[in-house]
């Protein structure tokens, strides 16, 4: 298994350099910049779009930042949904098996729920407090757009940050997200918000998009990453462990 | 000026975490007569001019798309109050 | 709002300023001296209108004027070598400082205090002194990289303290985690001399290339100026005593608001316009909007540049369409910022706002007057020489002496025999408030957004990388002791910037550059002033010997509550230059077999 | 079983982001009659039994002190509600 290697940013002989990941930044979003960080260091090429715009720009793949767009004053992801750019991605999200690949990351995921491309909803921690921290996850299905280059079960260590991240839904919903494997990453080591059945992150049913909570996209780069590694040990903010989400796509894109 | 409330409040089915910490403080400053506490939200969106049908049956889709989210929440109110009014 | 529906009010102007001599005006209650007061009509020539004195009492406050302090920083300015000056691109005096980091890159950072508004409303103090700081160093052309926190509270079992404690640190992780800047390092210290007057420093870095440095002035008659971001609200109204007249409605006069609420998200928007503005080159002066509102910023800015400046209030957005004009220039709401753009420019910065969609007004023009002129609907209510205003406020030489206490207090000792338990007396040492981890804290800041920390807590110095390509990056690391300043401020404070400096060099980075937020009592009090003077004289020293110069900061005075003043608390933050962030190292022992030396004496 | 809801409000000089940020979104949504929204918050305090004089004294005292910060918010309700009713 042993997961990807970091691959040197825009690396021009890379073969999933072909493959254009855009990503999506609304007013707030935060983390937009780190997203396209991670696509490069995983060999692709990114670019950014914008909430505002019809086009998604021939893009292979989106993923939808993290940060606090609009302030999420209203409920996390609440006012993004009604992007422009919102409604290309539904609908190209939406077609099947040769559907977009989304990733929604943090605030992302909350859009993804707010836009009913995922079920259910992200509510206030229940220790009510923001929390960051390094936290290990179960990579519950090693089958998505996002996850293939992981194996299955495989743990992995990456940066949390939220105020907003207890998932929720009812039990009907959770029970079907069980049962069709649609569970893609689970907290370990402790539930640090209260999400139900510690679910960190989960797919729609074709499993082209995915949600999560934690942040991959701080986990990519050796000495900017969280202090350590489900793989063994690792350097001062050596962890590198979030980067197999991103060539998880480029590659199964390139086919 | 008029305006329309909107009050929304968590679903019964759902956990709120917020009521849940404010019926955990109400006994520590001495309140105890109460069993439960729910958090939800008001809104009060101002017209200019008159209330017509056209604008409360705006405030209703407001109120079910933008305001609330229908996986965990309930929109339990949509009405215009009198100046000064609840 | 237009000229259309502008409100009429009972306005002080300048004609009626000059056919009422007589008219008494409450100067002292704005907290203007006799001979202050006296100076302003011998600066105009007449009596000031309402909004002129408004505007005079609270630029020539100490809070803006740094009348008290003055005279001593200017050792920030004397005791330099050219040395010192050698990375320095812009100095003291402008909104913060900005030295060159190397590769055309540069960095500015600044530390500022938001103290007594944090006692108020904790949460909401804590947060919009990060929104302030944050501001200061965007309107110098950079982008806003990381902040840190720190951070002195009362004693930690007093019951006011968990109000303070957990008000605070959320409020400042609520403002800077939506921003999206790291918070890369802080301090908590729990005193019980600090108890109504808990101290909440921010500083902020930002990183810009040399040729984005932006200052604050307007230059160019023609020029236009321009007031963006959040619309203008009742807060924090300087001189509103002598404002109250101007409403007619004098029998049921609007509230206002009694603390400032931020708008994270609001401000946000702005840094990202404000770098699009930046990179279209469509602004040639730049100034964010703090104390005292529109009259501050025209002030500086006209003062800064040619000098004159027209301004027409009726062009200000509103929150709260009761403000008085008076009110809307002194008006302290938060997320605001002023610009001045060519003409030429006006179409490329209005494209720029609607896409961020940040609300903006054209409020006047650059001037070669040498006046700055603002008027209400045509009627001029300011008519002053900007710089008398903005720099040329009183300066005092205030009195001080060194405390009859101190020979007691420093011969006073401490004896105890050695503990017998070695084990439980570090045990109890390592659980203490002030010695014990701060994650608690930590914990609600984001550290990893923006991609670029290389260190941030448990570590000394918090250290993020500039430049992706070579590595280049920064430490910055903020220290204080108030217990050794208040044991002897001169050498208190030479042990602040030496801690804050062995902490930055031993992540691995060369210190360049010091900048400092100096909290004290009241300046009135001889021995607080006596304090404050040992101070700076010690930091100025230090800073020589250590050849690292102070490129600004932030003087916060009268933190005292039933005349007992705070310790002196010098936070002196230093800020060093890595070639390439790699190198860091990081604090502590995280491997086995390694050997242990211990360095200095 | 009984509640009493309890009604906050930011105070009206106070900026309401939340509040702004809404109504900045209406319009994108197409609804465009509304000259301003203020959010606030909601709650319901269920009562195990009756509301004597004493809980609803209690409730007051809440609102005051716990649920709202009299600094920037407005208690602009402490009220019995009938079961099912707003
Ligand atoms: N208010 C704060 N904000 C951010 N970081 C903080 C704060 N207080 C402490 N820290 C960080 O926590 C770590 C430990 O702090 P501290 O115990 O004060 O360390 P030291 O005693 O070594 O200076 C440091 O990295 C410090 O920067």
């Amino acid at each position: 298994m042993g997961g990807p290697q970091p691959v040197a940013s825009n690396n021009d002989d890379s073969p999933l350099n072909g493959v254009t990941v855009g990503v999506v930044t609304f007013p707030g979003s935060l983390d937009d910049r780190d997203a396209v960080r991670a696509v490069r260091l995983a060999g692709g090429s990114a670019i950014h779009l914008w909430h505002g715009d019809h086009d998604l720009r021939n893009v292979d793949a989106v993923i939808i930042p993290g940060g606090f767009s609009y302030g999420d004053y209203l409920r996390a992801g609440a006012i993004s949904r009604f992007a422009p750019l919102m409604e290309q991605i539904t609908s190209a999200a939406s077609g099947g098996a040769d559907a977009l690949p989304v990733l929604g990351i943090c605030n992302g995921f909350q859009v993804l729920t707010e836009a009913h491309l995922l079920p259910g909803s992200m509510i206030k921690n229940n220790h009510l407090h923001f929390i960051c921290r390094d936290q290990r996850l179960r990579v519950e299905n090693a089958g998505t757009f996002w996850t293939s280059d992981y194996g299955q079960d495989e743990e992995i260590v990456i940066p949390l940050k939220n105020q907003d991240g207890q998932f929720v839904a009812d039990n009907r919903t959770l029970d079907e997200l069980e049962g069709e494997g649609r569970v893609v990453f689970r907290y370990v080591d402790g539930n640090p918000n209260g999400s139900r059945r510690d679910i960190a992150g989960i797919s729609n049913a074709a499993g082209n998009v995915v949600g999560l909570m934690p942040h991959p996209e701080h986990a990519v780069e050796a000495g900017f990453g969280p202090d350590s590694s489900a793989r063994g040990e690792v350097g001062v903010r050596g962890g590198t462990d979030g980067l197999g989400i991103f060539t998880s796509v480029l590659k199964k894109l390139v086919g | 000026m008029p305006r329309i409330v909107v009050d929304v409040m968590p679903k019964p089915e759902i956990l709120d975490p917020q009521g849940k910490a404010i019926a955990g403080a109400l006994p520590r400053i001495g309140l105890t007569g109460f069993a439960g506490v729910r958090q939800g939200k008001r809104f009060e969106l101002t017209v200019d001019g008159e209330v017509t049908g056209e604008i409360l049956e705006q405030a209703r889709h407001a109120a079910t798309t933008l305001l609330s989210n229908p996986v965990i929440e309930d929109v339990t109110r949509v009405e215009v109050i009198e100046e000064d009014g609840q | 709002m237009t000229a259309e529906t502008t409100r009429t009010f009972n306005i002080d102007t300048v004609a009626n300023a000059e056919a009422t001599p007589g008219h008494a005006l409450p100067w002292a209650e704005l907290g203007l001296k006799d001979n202050e007061y006296q100076r302003v009509e011998e600066i105009l020539g007449r009596r000031p209108t309402g909004a002129e004195l408004a505007m005079y009492s609270v630029m020539w406050s100490e809070h803006c004027s740094y009348k008290s302090s003055k005279v001593h920083l200017r050792q920030f300015g004397e005791k330099v070598t050219d040395a010192m000056k050698e990375h320095l691109l812009v100095g003291i005096g402008e909104n913060a400082g900005v030295v060159d980091i190397g590769d055309g890159w540069a960095v500015t950072f600044k530390v500022e205090s938001h103290n007594h508004p944090s006692f108020v409303e904790p949460y909401q103090g804590a947060a919009t002194g990060v929104g302030g700081i944050v501001r200061d160093i965007i309107s110098m052309g950079a982008r806003p990289v990381a902040v840190m926190d720190p951070l002195r509270f009362g004693a930690i079992d007093h019951p006011d303290t968990a109000r303070l404690v957990h008000g605070i640190v959320a409020g400042i992780g609520g403002y800077g985690n939506s921003l999206g800047l790291p918070n890369i390092g802080g301090e908590v210290v729990f005193d019980s001399v600090y108890q109504g007057n808990p101290l909440v420093n921010a500083l902020a870095v930002g990183v810009l290339r040399h040729e984005d440095i932006r200052l604050a002035n307007a230059s160019g008659a023609g020029n236009r100026v321009v007031l963006f971001g959040a619309r203008t609200g009742g807060d924090g109204i300087g001189g509103a005593s002598v404002l109250a007249s101007e409403s007619f409605d004098s029998s049921k006069p609007s509230k206002r608001p009694a603390v400032q609420v931020g708008d994270p998200f609001a401000e946000k928007v702005l840094i990202e316009c404000c770098l699009e503005l930046f990179k279209a080159s469509v602004v040639e002066g730049i100034q964010d909007l703090g104390a005292a509102g529109i009259s501050c910023a025209t002030s500086e800015l006209a003062s800064n540049g040619d000098g004159g400046m027209h301004v027409e209030l009726t062009n200000v957005l509103l929150r709260d369409p009761s403000l008085t004009p008076g009110e809307i220039l002194m008006s302290e709401s938060q997320e605001r910022m002023m610009a001045v753009v060519t003409p030429g420019n006006v179409a490329d910065f209005e494209a720029i706002m609607d896409k961020w969609a940040v609300e903006y007004s054209w409020l006047g023009e650059v001037t070669d007057t040498g006046r700055l002129v603002i008027e209400w609907d045509g009627e001029k209510i300011v008519d002053v020489d900007p710089r008398t205003v903005a720099h040329e406020g009183p300066v005092y030489e205030r009195p001080y002496h060194r405390p009859e206490w101190l020979d007691r207090v420093q011969a006073d000792g401490f004896a105890a025999d050695r503990p017998t338990d070695l084990r439980a007396a570090v045990l109890e040492l390592m659980a203490s408030p002030n010695m014990c981890s701060k994650d608690w804290v930590t914990d609600q800041y984001d550290r990893y957004v923006q991609g670029n920390t290389a260190l941030a807590m448990p570590d000394d110095a918090g250290v993020v990388r500039v430049d992706e390509e070579t590595g280049l990056g920064v430490a910055i690391s903020t220290d204080a002791n108030g217990r050794y300043s208040y044991l002897n401020p001169y050498e208190g404070a030479r042990l602040a910037l030496a801690e804050a400096y062995r902490n930055v060099a031993t992540s691995g980075a060369e210190p360049l550059a010091v900048t400092d937020c100096l909290n004290f009592g009241s300046p009135e009090d001889p021995e607080v002033m006596w304090q404050f003077a040992e101070t700076v004289r010690g930091l100025a020293d230090a800073c020589q010997e250590l050849g690292v110069p102070v490129t600004g900061g932030n003087v916060s005075l009268y933190n005292q509550t039933g005349g007992i003043a705070i310790h002196p608390t010098p936070v002196v933050g230093v800020l060093g230059v890595f070639d390439d962030v790699a190198r860091r190292t990081p604090s502590g022992w995280r491997e086995d077999g390694q050997a242990v030396y211990l360095l200095g004496t």
